[in-house]
């Protein structure tokens, strides 16, 4: 047991530091919290003093911190920022530094402190008007009005004309086109191996599956042994064929996967 | 009415006639007060409300009865109107004003250039199945462009095509020729005459022969649906 | 006023006197048809209409602005009022009778202390940026806090500030002003005061650059887009 005087005026700072400490879940940001505390100077915020209401400020930024209590960053900008006006305040001007005086600064703050307690008596009064819903009341059985869309489309003589004649000319215009006479597309040669490979349960040449009408030429060959040989790799990432080369441009070889 | 104790006949005494008219501890409201709580209440409520309802709300001593016929009254002719509704009363918009609550806008709109260019394929080669009209305009034809025309009543569907699969071909319809002044779609001008009006460019490609709409001229006389397949 | 035809002096012409009134091919319905109508298509909606509105669905040659100020006049210290919304009219009940409607109340879900006093400054400094509501609060706006708004139909997005960014800002909306019965921004409590006392400035810490806030004073006046902007 220590001595029970000094026992109680630490209960008492403690409570005095908690009250304020429990406050501050309540403020809303450092602004909020400067103007309650210039609330204990109990003058118009115009005729504030800024430095009295600094040191309050950065000394209960203090006892937070001995108490160990988190302030968020914002408070913790706001204390350097007074400490440093503050200072500011105190000392002579520097004739050589440019940059915003003291005085502005400290205006500017009182200058916000004022807006922000204005603000917050003209949004009680605004929530003090009579409220629809609450005062005042709209139509309660509204009929509705209604607007109904018909659209009507127009079309001339002229129009339908012109745009056959746009038709009809795009065809003699029509920009070149690559002649696909000669390709045989994947799809084709895919089609065509799906309905062979049931038969090909023996490995077989990949060259006894080229279309017989696509040989003669040697352009439209090319162009089916490329896209079979791409079918069958597309058939063999299905799962479905087999493929083999014995060696370096050998023959390649397929045949339906054992089941 | 409590509202008009001024005009009572001298020598009467008001104490007396107030107690007679108002038994309750507080006097009633005016009457012409209870007829705005009356008016205000029909006006906000979602439902129709009875006289009870009306009475369980308003201040002691009222009479919603008075108020309500006197609101009936003052609304009669007017844009609104007191109604009875079953046992309760409501407040309704007069129904000879009714054509303002709707308003039927009609909006003109050009055609897409798509369904311009169907109607124009149809028109000019039918009767078109919808492959025929792709092949001619080079692009897919959305069911839309389609459902629209009929929907316009500008084409119809008319006999399948006898090839395999039995396609739906589309022709148009007097409503077509009506829209466009035409007395049959044999009217329409000929690529000759497109190319006269200088809507085609006189230029051919070499080789090509007289196509389609050419013998449009000559054609459809005959047969309506066999002598264009040709076309294609 | 066609309908007061029978007031004209003795000896004009009346054919003379009506094309001088009334251009239009049929005459328009008399003031107090009109009157009807406009009353009959306010009660009809909960909703404000705008007189370009109400003139679209009424006869040619009518004339809402004449209508609608008679019937506001009628309505005076009735159950019902007429009153002005923005650029639009509504009918509501009176507020002294508010407490008839007990029943019709709908509980509203408390505001939260950062959505009142961000919709104060919105209103206040209209239009205004987050930034701005941020440097008048002293602490950040949550985004749930403007969704909030934005959701009640309160607030709406307004132009883009031309300074760097191009931050959106805010204005208040024409349900704010039927919610909080004000016929216009420039009604708002205080406005003046606020005005007068340099509070609605838009003062940097000194030494800051001037940028954002600053350039609305002078901006919107010049382009009429939006009306709102321009009610301080």
């Amino acid at each position: 047991m220590t001595e029970p005087g000094s026992n109680v005026t630490e209960i008492d700072a403690r409570l005095a530091a908690e009250a304020l400490i429990v406050d501050v879940d309540g403020f809303e940001g450092p602004l909020d919290l400067l103007l309650s505390l210039s609330r204990t100077q109990k003058v118009d915020l115009r005729t504030i003093s800024v430095l009295a209401l600094a040191e309050q400020y950065l000394s209960f930024v203090d006892r937070a911190k001995a108490l160990r209590i988190e302030l968020a960053a914002d408070y913790l900008v706001m204390a350097a920022w007074l400490a440093f006006l503050k200072s500011k305040l105190l000392l002579p001007p520097d004739p050589k530094e440019d940059g915003p005086s003291a005085e502005e600064m400290a205006d500017h703050l009182a200058f916000q402190l004022e807006r922000l307690a204005a603000m917050r008596e003209a949004a009680a009064r605004l929530m003090g008007r009579d409220r629809l819903g609450r005062d005042v009341f709209a139509r309660g059985m509204p009929e509705g009005i209604s607007t109904h869309r018909n659209v009507m489309y127009q079309a001339t003589l002229l129009d339908l004309m012109q745009a056959y004649a746009r038709i009809r000319t795009k065809d003699d215009f029509r920009p070149y086109v690559m002649d696909r006479e000669a390709i045989l597309t994947m799809e084709q040669a895919l089609d065509r191996l799906r309905g062979m490979i049931a038969f090909a349960g023996q490995w077989s040449d990949l060259a006894s599956y080229l279309p017989v009408e696509w040989q003669g030429d040697s352009a439209r060959r090319r162009s089916s042994l490329a896209s079979t040989f791409a079918a069958t790799l597309e058939l063999a990432k299905e799962g479905r064929v087999e493929l083999r080369q014995s060696d370096i441009f050998g023959p390649i070889e397929l045949r339906k996967t054992p089941e | 009415m409590t509202d008009q104790d001024d005009d009572m006949p001298p020598g009467a005494d008001p104490e007396e006639l107030g107690a007679l008219e108002d038994p309750g501890l507080f006097d009633a409201p005016p009457l012409a007060e209870q007829e705005r709580m009356v008016e205000a209440m029909l006006f906000a409520t979602s439902e129709p409300l009875t006289l009870r309802e009306m009475g369980t709300r308003m201040p002691q001593g009222c009479d919603p009865a008075t108020a309500v016929a006197m609101l009936q009254n003052h609304y009669r002719g007017r844009g609104v109107n007191v109604v009875q509704v079953g046992g309760a009363w409501a407040l309704r918009t007069a129904p000879d004003v009714s054509f303002l609550m709707q308003k039927e806008v009609v909006e003109t709109r050009k055609l897409s250039r798509a369904a311009i260019e169907t109607l124009a394929i149809i028109a000019y080669h039918q009767p078109a199945t919808r492959a025929e009209i792709e092949e001619i305009r080079g692009v897919a034809v959305s069911r839309g462009t389609i459902d629209l025309l009929l929907d316009l009543d500008w084409i119809r569907i008319g006999r399948r095509r006898e090839t395999p699969g039995r396609p739906v071909t589309f022709i148009v319809t007097e409503a077509f020729l009506d829209h466009f002044s035409l007395s049959s779609a044999r009217d329409l001008p000929g690529l000759g005459e497109l190319r006269a009006a200088g809507l085609l460019d006189a230029r051919r490609m070499p080789g090509q022969q007289e196509d389609a709409a050419e013998t449009d001229d000559a054609g459809p006389e005959d047969e309506e649906d066999e002598g264009q397949e040709e076309m294609f």
